[in-house]
């Protein structure tokens, strides 16, 4: 069953074409890898997803919802969770409190709820230990207290998977997640994308550059060029496409 | 011997403890006030408090929300005439009365919050400046309302009938009893809201509105809100100020104060709980004790140096200053989290759904 | 119609002296992000200097042209000790430290120079004869040497942020610093300079308003808010803008308030406020102004 | 040309130290490697030599004594550092960004070495009037090299330049490295995580584990080492 | 330990009851001790603009009223030491209200002097009716603030606008007796609204018509260029201008500048430096004098100012010379009136004392001009400057010329008080 749906999607910044026409889908539970040359229009597409960016043609359905008939900040209610390219984190507060902000359209109360402190301290518990074993996942447990800032980058990529994944998303973007490790940490790091299917039921669109992560873990894998689809296909299919390795992997793979 | 700094993991009762200490301290310091200090120290804690409790205010919405107001005067003011209004021309009770001011303010608040969905930064804080300058104008302009130039005379809340508020002191007292109730009240909002979802929401969109609004932080909603909950503050803070004073002027509201308000707010240190507080204390005290030591116009001189001082001796504020003396003997270490039960995430994400259905739809 | 073109030249003069602060506000931010509350009281203590050197014997023009030099050399040591050590990303501090000078400066002048408003000496005839006629009215010469040296200090600092490379440097130190310091550029003193330029150009102004509103320290206090809303609606970082802003912003208010009824003088300020409501509104970042770049 | 040299360095950010002892010496026309986990202190130690944050000991250019020099005055030394995560300049356009990273040069081949990097990134000659913090993250680093290679630096310090290129741009950016190493006799002190095509092209390598320096050692023998294999290359 | 209530009734004396009673004070009301006789050092309090922006042109005010206190102690007429306690109230009524009662707590003033500034004495005086402790003088001239009937413990003592402004008109309808009209500038608060009131209330029933009306705000500095545009356009042939003390030279600058020249009469709240400042433009300019002017001839050469003068250099060498510290001189000058009447009367120097004395005094000061005299009587006349002497400005000379004695006695109680 496919749960991304996009179809036709274009965006323009005044003379430049990021997206054009581009038509994808992602089954439930999949994770798929998407990768393109530079510029080619893959952060786009989840600015798209993510409501940052009104498209201007084509739909992106998850499951039956048309996610841009929702505000943005509708979308983390329809399951959709972020990580990104150039850090998103919120650096004034902790490792634990990002986690926590990130669960923010997983439980209720608003302000009224939250000046009188009804119902509340028995939910912010929960949502503490959950975002304590989170950071525990990604080995962060250590920096629980500390600012998410002044830490190296490899680090805070990290702490953005954890924060993406408190709000219990439906669907996982990830650009870039593996900046700043090195190739063993990566490694590892691609162990632990690999079974977030399996452990909180997500489906993952992984945008990446580094090949041993992406052909790694990928259920398939969607290569893009100049905002247009190039190639689809299982990792071993991509990895011989004669397109994909003019534009995009070079001489590398 | 114990090497400092001493170590406390989070889980203990020392660790609670010691987090729990300065609002015990405070508390008894409050209650003690009344029976040690001469009355007119009584009335100007009364009036630091006031200011404290408007900083209060400011701070929610610069401190935490990130949004610089050049306007709150106008809603202390704005509170202040309100309830002036309400007790001295239309003999309502001191409750409803600051219910009023509390109300209206948060009103106007979230209209002005309006601009501030588009404006941003420095062109924020220059609308919010236009308001504060405004607002002693609108004042003299209905001035049949508000007495306009000549003042708004004769606002009295008479302290209730008990043998505690019998001696001759018993309007300060009165006035001192009512200015911390209030300024209770609007910290316990301010620190309840910040612990909280919301609260984290809010600081979210200072840091980084993008990502905020993609963990699904209502923007429009939380923004406009805020600056409703913080121009209230600042309203129930002009309440007493005008119950305080007796008299209201639209000189009182005057840019200055807005200044001062901020001054106070970065001094004590921003988005934190206590810096308001020590900070309103501050802004009130230091020019009295200036001119104490000078007894002249020099005063003006001694304030501003002391301003600039403090920000380089101080730079995150008082409350700055005391957690980075307090780190030298005591710091608090993480503690492993229980250990990890069956993953709830599923839990989790069904539940998402079920908020969602709601919502979304 | 003599009415209308009187009010009209009522609000473009003070326009002129709104542009004109705008403009030193400008400099500051331009380089460095920040808005300096207290660039309107540097201009009057400067002001005040140049009537103690008036008062020594210098000549009227040589006191200004002095007192700009140390209004250049003071926004600089300004920056140096108070500003630069904060670090870059000190706003509110900043914004302390500013209010904190702006206190010391009022009142030291006060303390210096005493309450009573001083004459201050114009740099041209100025008795009630010595106007050009225009359209009818009369356009005293101070008024035209202020509007001239707005528009000459328009012209240099709009080729100095346009055309060199210091201007290149000021645009990219005040967007990221850290980056723009690993190119080579000394962002501290690109800031210095910042400061200093506004200074000067507010030092320039300080002398040329006092002989109109009399030598007070309270002189600059309603002019930096005008000033203020100018460099807004101008976009804070555009010379050019500013000005244009300032003067737009002197006529329109004073129009309305002649005209409306319902405004008069008392809400002249609230004109202001809407205009910059409205255009903000319209245009966040002002007239000029361009939209910070955020990407994700 | 003269070789940087780094002896005893301790650096940090205020509370205490991030760098212990560290010494380092980049020869001229050499390409050196810097691989370590994430968090080891590579970045501290980048900063550190570009003086961006506060340093001890000796950090010396030939017979220049840098340490005490201020970051604009290392730039003009010719030591230049891209810093990690793009930084750059989002409110100027792509030319401006560039044009800025000639702002030391007095000389009259600004335009030439445009028109080469125009060249060499024709990305970025097609995005010239755009802000550059429109871009997407590659053409920003892109930029971020450029930029930084537009100071005609002596010794180039580049922290992860490949994060975020494509595969076949990452190849192809060590490459220009290489190839400008040896045309210019540019120094390069490279952090990567890449660490196969760093080694590649480089003589040398250290290795820093949690803010101490070990001894160099060759890449190649490195490239075979299987312990540094499993730790850094992913087996 | 605060006192209690009187309890003294007892010992009350008739006379005291019937002096207090003529005032309207209920001494049941008061603290112990209102009625007791000051012994050794008499402490007086005063709060004052010492910091804000205003501090720097008030606080001469300070100084005067200082000098005259030393000048008290002295002169050996006192067997009490007079000893001034000042504080500063960064000239806002909260501020005011705190630091009295700072004073009272820790003081226990006698008595408060010379508290300038209408919303700060309409803030304190309910700290004089709590406490019973006389307020003398308070300088406000506006009507708001001079109500002896509901705060009997205060005394207001100074020019009241509606003195100025109804000399002003008296002057125009001599001198045009075919009527005219009249403009009006005022500045945007407290002072300038009493103003207001007095033109509007003044020109009623009179052949003056009143055909412009502008307000300049306390803030703002620029000139009033464009009020001064709409005023020239009404064809008023005077001009009455009562704006804040800053914008006194600019306006009358901006007035000559746009070629207009009415008859323009100054509010006294400019101080006379503004005259000269003008200069050229103040030519003519007609302006009421109540107090001497140390700054120009014939005053600078008048014995008494000389005196005046000595003192101020010999007990407070700083402080400028002005029409600003001259004032507080006499503010206190009145005080010591007050003190003076106390210590004859049976009453004594007590606080009832003095309060009495000062609702009945009849001072006439060496420093101001002949004619014009301070005199209240009880609740029967409220207004202690009945009198004006009307001068006319010269400006080649700096001179202000005396054109006539205006002596409204015993006509303003009710209009220039809230009786
Ligand atoms: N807000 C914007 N305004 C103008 N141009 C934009 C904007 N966002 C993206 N672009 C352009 O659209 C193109 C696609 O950018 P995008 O960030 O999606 O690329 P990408 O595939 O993520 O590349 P990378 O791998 O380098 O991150 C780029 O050329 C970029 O310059
Ligand atoms: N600005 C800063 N302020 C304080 N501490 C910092 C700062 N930046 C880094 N650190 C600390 O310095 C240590 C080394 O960080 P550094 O950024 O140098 O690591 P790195 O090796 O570059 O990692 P990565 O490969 O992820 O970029 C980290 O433990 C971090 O906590
Ligand atoms: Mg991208
Ligand atoms: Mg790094």
């Amino acid at each position: 069953m496919a749960d991304l749906v996009v179809e036709e999607l274009s965006m323009r910044f005044g003379g430049i074409t990021a997206l054009d026409s581009l038509s994808m889908t992602v089954e439930a539970g999949q994770i798929c890898g998407l990768i393109g040359p530079n510029g080619a229009g893959k952060t786009t597409l989840f600015n798209c997803v993510g409501r940052v960016y009104q498209p201007s043609a084509g739909s992106v359905r998850l499951g039956d919802v048309d996610l841009l008939a929702l505000p943005a900040h509708r979308i983390a209610y329809a399951g959709v969770a972020r990580t990104f390219q150039n850090l998103g984190l919120f650096p004034s507060l902790t490792f634990l409190e990002n986690v926590m902000a990130g669960a923010y359209s997983s439980v209720g109360g608003g302000f009224l709820k939250s000046i009188l402190r009804i119902g509340i301290a028995a939910q912010e518990r929960e949502l503490e230990a959950r975002a304590h074993r989170l950071l525990e996942m990604l080995e962060l447990d250590r920096h629980a207290f500390s600012l998410a800032k002044d830490q190296p980058f490899g680090t805070l990529k990290r702490l953005e998977i954890a924060r993406a994944l408190a709000s219990g998303p439906r669907l996982l973007l990830l650009d870039e997640p593996a900046g700043g490790l090195t190739d063993s940490e990566v490694g590892e790091l691609s162990e632990l994308i690999d079974s977030l299917p399996e452990r909180f039921g997500v489906t993952v669109l992984l945008v990446e550059h580094r090949m041993a992560m992406v052909m790694g873990i990928s259920d398939k894998i969607v290569a893009m060029s100049y905002g247009r689809k190039l190639a689809e296909g299982s990792p071993e299919e991509i990895r011989q496409h004669p397109e994909v390795i003019a534009s995009y992997l070079g001489g590398a793979a | 011997m114990a090497v400092l700094p001493r170590d406390i993991p989070r889980d203990t009762h020392l660790f609670k403890a010691l987090r729990l200490a300065p609002a015990v301290a405070t508390v008894v310091v409050v209650l003690l006030i009344p029976y040690v200090l001469p009355t007119y120290r009584i009335s100007q804690i009364s009036g630091a408090c006031v200011m404290a409790l408007a900083v209060v205010g400011l701070n929610l919405l610069t401190g935490y929300g990130g949004q610089i107001s050049l306007g709150h005067a106008a809603f202390f003011g704005l509170g202040a005439y309100t309830t002036g209004i309400l007790i001295a021309t239309y003999d309502v009770g001191w409750i409803l009365a600051f219910g009023a001011s509390v109300v209206v303010c948060f009103v106007v608040g979230v209209l002005v919050g309006m601009p501030a969905l588009r404006v941003r930064g420095m062109y924020l804080a220059l609308v919010t400046l236009a308001l504060g300058v405004l607002f002693p104008s609108l004042v003299r302009r209905f001035s049949e309302l508000t007495g306009g130039s000549l003042g708004l005379m004769g606002i009295r809340v008479d302290p209730p009938d008990i043998a505690y508020f019998g001696g001759p002191t018993a309007n300060i007292l009165w006035q001192y009893w009512m200015t911390m109730i209030c300024l209770g009240l609007g910290c316990l909002v301010v620190w309840n809201l910040v612990r909280s979802r919301t609260g984290r929401a809010i600081v979210a969109l200072r840091d980084n509105e993008r990502a905020a609004i993609i963990m699904g932080v209502n923007r429009t909603l939380v923004r406009t809100t805020l600056f409703g909950v913080s121009a209230g503050i600042a309203g129930l803070a002009g309440a007493l100020f005008a119950v305080q004073t007796g008299l209201l002027t639209p000189e009182s509201f005057s840019l200055l104060v807005t200044i001062y308000f901020l001054v106070a707010m970065v001094l004590g240190g921003s988005s934190t709980y206590w810096g308001p507080i020590l900070g309103g204390f501050a802004i009130y005290f230091i020019p009295i004790w200036s001119s104490d030591v000078t007894g002249g116009p020099i005063s003006g001189v001694l304030f501003g140096a002391v301003v600039i001082a403090l920000v380089f001796l101080m730079p995150s504020g008082l409350v700055g200053l005391a957690k980075s003396a307090a780190a030298r003997f005591v710091t608090f270490s993480p503690v492993a989290p229980a250990p990890a039960e069956p993953d709830p995430s599923g839990e989790v994400a069904a539940r998402r759904r079920e908020l969602a259905a709601d919502r979304v739809s | 119609m003599d009415l209308l073109i009187a009010r009209v030249l009522d609000g473009f003069n003070n326009g002129v002296i709104y542009g004109f602060l705008g403009l030193a506000l400008v400099c500051v931010y331009r380089g460095t992000g920040h808005l300096n509350l207290a660039q309107g009281e540097m201009a009057m203590f400067c002001a005040f200097l140049a009537y103690a050197f008036i008062g020594a014997g210098l000549p009227v023009p040589l006191a200004i042209l002095l007192v700009v030099a140390i209004g250049f050399v003071g926004g600089a040591t300004v920056e140096r000790f108070l500003i630069r050590p904060l670090g870059h990303d000190a706003e509110y501090p900043i914004l302390l430290v500013t209010v904190g000078i702006f206190l010391a400066l009022n009142a030291g002048a006060g303390v210096i120079w005493g309450g009573d408003p001083l004459v201050f000496p114009t740099v041209v005839p100025s008795g009630p004869d010595d106007y050009i006629a225009v359209l009818g009215q009369r356009l005293h010469y101070q008024k035209v040497v202020i509007a001239g040296l707005l528009a000459a200090c328009l012209a240099v600092l709009y080729a100095l942020f346009r055309y060199t490379r210091i201007g290149l440097a000021m645009r990219a130190s005040s967007s990221n610093p850290d980056s723009t310091l690993l190119l080579g550029v000394p962002v501290h003193r690109i800031n210095s300079l910042g400061w200093a330029i506004a200074a000067g150009v507010g030092a320039l102004l300080g002398p040329l308003v006092a002989p109109s509103t009399t030598l007070n320290t309270m002189m600059m206090l309603h002019f930096i808010l005008y000033a203020c809303a100018a460099a807004t609606l101008g976009g804070f970082d555009s010379p050019a803008g500013t000005v244009f802003a300032g003067v737009m912003l002197g006529v329109v208010e004073n129009i309305v308030a002649s005209y409306v009824g319902a405004v008069g003088s008392d809400l002249k300020q609230g004109v202001t406020l809407l205009i910059l409501l409205a255009v903000l509104m319209i245009r966040p970042s002002g007239l000029f102004g361009s939209q910070k770049v955020e990407r994700i | 040309m003269s070789a940087l040299v780094l002896e005893d360095v301790c650096a940090g950010y205020g509370a205490g130290d991030v760098l212990g002892d560290v010494g380092l010496r980049v020869d001229p026309g050499e390409i050196v490697v810097i691989l370590g986990a994430n968090g080891a202190g590579k970045t501290t130690l980048m900063r550190a030599i570009s003086g961006t944050i506060a340093r001890r000991g000796t950090v010396r250019l030939g017979d220049r004594d840098l340490v005490r020099a201020k970051p604009d005055q290392i730039v003009r030394a010719g030591v230049v550092q891209v810093p990690q995560g793009r930084g750059t300049i989002a409110d100027l356009s792509v030319e401006d960004n560039l044009r800025l990273g000639a702002y030391i040069r007095r000389d009259k081949e600004v335009a030439k070495d445009l028109a080469h990097w125009y060249d060499v990134y024709p990305r970025l000659a097609e995005r010239r009037k755009q802000k550059a913090g429109f871009l997407s993250g590659g053409e920003q680093q892109m930029l971020a090299i450029a930029r930084t290679l537009m100071t005609r630096p002596r010794v180039l310090l580049c922290d992860e330049p490949s994060l975020g290129l494509s595969p076949r741009l990452t190849s192809e950016l060590f490459a220009s490295l290489a190839s400008l190493n040896k045309e210019l006799d540019l120094s390069i002190l490279v952090v990567e995580q890449n660490a196969m095509v760093a080694l590649a092209i480089a003589s040398r390598a250290y290795l820093l584990e949690a803010g101490r320096l070990a001894p160099s050692r060759d890449a190649a023998e490195l490239m075979s080492d299987d312990a540094i294999k499993t730790a850094y290359l992913g087996g | 330990g605060a006192p209690g209530g009187s309890g003294g009734t007892s010992e009350l004396s008739d006379a005291e009851s019937a002096a207090a009673k003529n005032l309207g004070i209920d001494l049941d009301d008061c603290p112990a001790g209102v009625t007791d006789e000051v012994e050794g050092t008499v402490k007086v309090g005063q709060t004052l603009p010492l910091s804000g922006p205003i501090a720097s042109a008030l606080s001469p005010i300070g100084a005067g009223v200082q000098v005259r206190f030393e000048v008290a102690n002295e002169s050996g007429a006192y067997e009490h030491d007079f000893e001034l306690v000042q504080k500063d109230d960064q000239f806002a009524p909260d501020k005011a209200l705190v630091a009295s009662r700072e004073l009272v707590a820790k003081d226990q003033p006698v008595a408060f002097t010379s508290q300038v500034g209408t919303p700060q004495v309409l803030a304190v005086r309910d700290v004089m009716e709590e406490t019973c402790t006389p307020l003398i003088p308070a300088v406000s001239n506006g009507v708001s603030a001079n109500s002896p009937d509901s705060h009997p413990w205060t005394a207001v003592v100074t020019l009241p606008s509606a003195v100025d402004v109804r000399a002003w008109k008296d002057h125009v309808v001599e001198t045009h007796p075919d009527g005219a009209k009249v403009a009006f500038l005022y500045s945007n608060d407290a002072s300038g609204e009493d103003y207001r009131a007095a033109v509007e209330r003044e020109l009623e029933g009179t052949d003056l018509e009143l055909v412009a009306t502008e307000s300049v705000e306390i803030t703002e500095t620029a000139a009033p260029a464009s009020q001064i545009t709409t005023l020239r356009s009404s064809g008023a042939d005077v001009m009455f201008l009562a704006p804040q003390a800053s914008q006194c030279t600019p306006a009358l600058t901006e007035m000559a500048s746009q070629g207009w020249h009415p008859d323009i009469y100054v509010t006294a709240s400019c101080p006379t430096l503004a005259l000269d400042q003008a200069g050229q433009a103040a030519d003519g300019v007609y302006y009421n004098r109540y107090l001497k002017d140390p700054l120009r001839a014939p005053d600078n050469n008048d014995p008494d100012v000389l005196a005046w003068l000595d003192n101020m250099k010999r007990y407070e060498p700083g402080a400028p010379i002005n029409q600003t510290s001259l004032a507080g001189y006499v503010d206190a000058a009145v005080f010591f009136a007050a003190v003076d009447d106390a210590l004859d009367s049976e009453l004594g120097l007590s606080r009832l004392g003095l309060i009495v004395a000062a609702a009945h005094v009849d001072f006439q000061s060496e420093l101001m001009p002949d004619g014009v005299k301070i005199q209240l009587d009880g609740l029967d006349d409220q207004v202690a400057i009945e009198s004006t002497l009307m001068a006319k400005y010269d400006a080649s000379t700096k001179i202000l010329d005396d054109v006539k004695l205006y002596d409204y006695q015993g006509q303003m109680t009710g209009v220039a008080s809230h009786g």
